[in-house]
């Protein structure tokens, strides 16, 4: 029962809520192995994006960059940076995967920088890429990430990629599109989701060996907890096989 | 127009339309040769000061011979857009060839990590820098591709991305809809690595195009770089498959395996193992040095860089592995 | 948003962006055979009062199948984008499908002349117009594509198209140069004729595109007439090929010779003969009205309607046409 | 001397405007005959475009639609509308012939419709098409058209498509591209620019067998005259052979 690591938790539960007639837009790593593992396991009409134009591919192994070939292997159609965001504005991506160094109750995610001078930043991290553009048009974002209390924080140093903002109904004021916003955070120790008015991360699932203590004393702000507390249902063989023999053999994402 | 609010960013261009119309009125519409080697174009049009772009994806299909070139040839104090920039990027940072940047995502190689010398430099407070995302620079490069200087998009409103910005917010006034303006990026020159180009530049692109349509069209100027050299006859042939018509171009390079150590759709794969050499070396800044004299600044094209790296059996090996023959990370 | 003027013209459609996806969300994206017949396709997307776009330029490309399955099935009452429409403009009139109108080019056949019953119809006062550009139609459905209720262009401003347009001038919040803010346009319904396509609606078009990008991205649902089936693999083969992808379609319905009397890039030139044929019939009610029950009403369907123009000899004859082996006017 | 037609006169006239290495927006009839007969004559490298997307084709006989195959016939480029006019709108297109049923003083054209019921015109026309895209975005736009005093008309009913709209800098106040603007106007009678100050038409040479005062009988507002009036060059024989043979065979735009 305990045959898996939780990276493999993750990348399962995370493929879970991705169901059959979807569409995703998904970067390198863990969301791309998730996609792949949906489309495998039980979503054979899963629609992948990446970013860089690739949409609707037949990943033949995990891609290195959103712009390699593998992300337009057997695809639909190659296409443009363009293209895949404007479908995702239209409203046609109902799902993305992002991360970031740092994430707060709402769900903001900064990947830009450590440090408070913005011109001569502590850290730099890349930016926002893809992620802020998904994160904004996608109907449901959701963040796979490892839960420590650095990571989780009561406020990012910068926002990147838009979550809730402030919470309640400041997302639909700030002129995003209306109606989407983040979904699940999964992470090694739980599954959170978002109270509904305050729009405030809330636990919902525990992973097997951890206990709900585990998951706010790893979290830098107070979580909100759902009425009933669930336990996250472990990898079944069927997705380890797929995910071990067919989508990540060299253990690039689920090894490390 | 009524501005709701802006971002405290630097515009690095004009977005002004009418200026940008005065300088292509004069951009040569003549169909005539123009075959020249990667030092003669990057000579003629890439100078100091410029704001630069380079096609493709980071590390696919990337002009990666221009890159090297510019470092060569030693340009400063350029401006330059940061558009999922991940080798090209960590190229220019070797150079320290600019001094301001439109950031979308900058100092990773994506899945390969972090570089440690383009955060170096990011860190150093010698980058001006303005913050974007992904597809705002698209849509930048689309609003100056349509000879406007601005176009409105639903994303980067509530963050701090906007607050770096150089954008505006508006009301769509239709709707009453928040916008993002996103000023119109005319860049000085661009480099763009395609599959298939005539003399006169009539360009030919498989697999993705990123946003390279846009720049293309955007551009004051423009280098082309190719792997194959073609017809006028071939291009000729089926106008359907036309990306990058010649008027655009001011440069014709040919350079096989111009997108090496990228990927090349259909062509090669990148090569990791050199990537990750790059990686590692940049930790130690004597050593990077020393690998930057040998690959760059001691090479005299893109040709012998390629062969102080494995030369045509590398080639070969990069062959098989974009057709899944090897396994994309061996 | 300020304001600077507007125009009085109507605008049919619904440019509010949330709206349109909150449509898209719920959009069919499961990879499933879309085969259908044309009568079908347009029993199940095409209803009275919805607004509709035709796809191609006028008499070139055109979903002329459809066309004629909307007169047979009778719908009324219907929106109509004019954007270079000419002999589908002329269909859609002699059913008097429509009762309002995006005008940019309708009642003329370019160098064929003007429309004798496409005149009637649009001076009846039958007709409600808004006017438009052919650029500015095109900008409309980019904006939809884009996923915006508005784009702004530099065109129309200071003439009467202005004035009976449903635009709106605004300024750049960079350089306040003024712009003509164009509605998005969402069309309920559109059909698209395509040189190829697959079961679920992956399709490839050869020669210009005209708007035709955009219009499928706009779309809420579409229609696909296809020269010709291609497998699902054949797609897959060179995704760069693919223009408009399976999850933007509702219906393929394979037609062979499907813009007949259109031209066909690469394919068949237009029956001239025929649309002089129509044209001059066109001049008397009462011929005009038998003409339409022999080709529309009395056809059960496409290939009955070339059958009574000539059928596969008239076929051969427009394919030696496009080949240059015979004059187009001849 | 005299063994040619006004309209091949006037084709001659427009294609010499055409100098080699410029680009044109042209239509079907006169303006791509003049465009053929300028390619053929004396500016090989002249660019043709097309509203709906062929660029820079060999055309191998007279379209009848500015979409139809002639018009991508070994084209550079098959593209599409909004390639075309933004590639004139970034001011890549330096001419463009256009027409109408009604021209005022500034160059204003109508196509659009007679009658002043806009929702019940007395005559409908085709409308704007890509005349009013094509004369804001090319920087000189001119006109072929029969010279009659109804056409040339004080008062457009209706203005289609801009010309210096009411004269001096009403185009520029207008918000259309700066610098842009009708140029020469071509008629069978004689050649027209535009005062540079007023924006008013302005009689600059008069074709062989008219008058002055023919041109201004025929014009159903005052001409501004240069102070050199020229008289217009007749076709050379070798322009008369090129487009009577290579460009028109059938006399479909010169017969008539």
């Amino acid at each position: 029962m305990a045959d898996y690591n939780t990276m493999e938790l993750m990348i399962c539960s995370a493929a879970r809520e991705l169901e059959d007639g979807s569409s995703v837009g998904v970067g390198t790593g863990a969301p791309c192995a998730a996609a792949m593992l949906a489309q495998k396991a039980h979503s054979p009409s899963l629609v992948i994006f990446f970013e860089a134009g690739g949409a609707a591919p037949l990943i033949p192994e995990m891609p290195i960059s959103v712009g390699d070939s593998r992300t337009t292997y057997k695809a639909v159609m190659a296409s443009g940076m363009c293209e895949v965001m404007e479908t995702a504005c239209r409203g046609m991506l109902d799902y993305t995967f992002l991360g970031g160094a740092q994430i707060d109750m709402y769900g903001n995610l900064n990947s830009t920088r450590i440090g408070p001078d913005h011109q001569k930043p502590k850290v730099r991290f890349p930016g926002s890429g893809g992620a802020n553009d998904f994160a904004s048009f996608c109907w449901r974002m959701m963040v796979m990430t490892p839960q420590d209390s650095k990571r989780f924080t009561e406020k990012c140093q910068y926002i990147t990629t838009p979550g809730w903002l402030t919470g309640g109904d400041s997302r639909a004021k700030s002129g995003l599109p209306l109606g989407a916003g983040p979904y699940k955070i999964i992470t090694n120790m739980a599954v959170m989701d978002f109270e509904e008015e305050s729009k405030r991360m809330r636990l919902i699932a525990v992973n097997p060996g951890y206990s709900e203590k585990d998951v706010q004393n790893n979290c830098g702000f107070e979580l909100l907890k759902a009425k009933k507390i669930v336990e996250n249902k472990p990898p079944t063989k069927h997705e380890l096989t797929i995910l071990r023999e067919e989508i990540d053999p060299y253990r690039y994402v689920i090894g490390r | 127009m009524q501005v709701i609010d802006q971002g405290i960013g630097k515009i690095f261009t004009d977005p002004d339309a009418d200026k940008a119309r005065e300088f292509f009125r004069k951009k040569n519409r003549k169909l005539e040769s123009k075959l020249m080697s990667v030092k003669e174009a990057v000579a003629k049009y890439v100078h100091d000061g410029d704001y630069l772009v380079l096609g493709g994806f980071g590390a696919n299909r990337i002009p990666a011979a221009v890159a090297h070139e510019i470092l060569r040839q030693g340009r400063k104090n350029m401006g330059f857009a940061g558009h999922t920039s991940t080798h090209d990027f960590q190229i220019l940072c070797a150079g320290e060839v600019f001094n301001r940047c439109d950031a979308a995502y900058i100092v990773g190689l994506e899945a390969r990590g972090l570089s440690p010398n383009a955060r170096r430099y990011m860190e150093s407070g010698k980058v001006e820098v303005s913050e974007w995302t992904n597809y705002s620079l698209s849509v930048r490069f689309k609003a100056a591709a349509a000879g406007v200087s601005y176009y409105p998009s639903r994303n980067i409103m509530g963050t701090d991305t906007f607050k770096y910005s150089g954008g505006k917010i508006v009301e769509c006034p239709f709707t009453g809809t928040k916008y993002f303006a996103n000023p119109a990026l005319y860049p000085d020159v661009s480099a763009i690595h395609v599959h298939e180009a005539d003399i006169y530049g009539n360009c030919r692109v498989r697999g993705i195009t990123v946003s390279d349509f846009d720049v293309a069209r955007a551009s004051k100027h423009l280098i082309i770089t190719c792997e194959r050299l073609v017809t006028e006859e071939e291009i000729r042939r089926d106008p359907s498959f036309t990306v990058i018509p010649y008027w655009l171009v001011d440069a014709v390079c040919p350079v096989p395996y111009g997108s090496y150590p990228g990927n090349m759709y259909g062509e090669y794969f990148s090569d990791e193992e050199h990537l990750r050499e790059w990686m590692k070396v940049e930790e130690n800044p004597e050593a990077f040095k020393a690998f930057l004299d040998k690959n760059i600044y001691s090479s005299k094209d893109h040709f012998e860089y390629i062969e102080k790296n494995g030369g045509m059996h590398k080639m070969l090996k990069l062959r098989e592995k974009e057709f899944l023959f090897l396994k994309a990370r061996d």
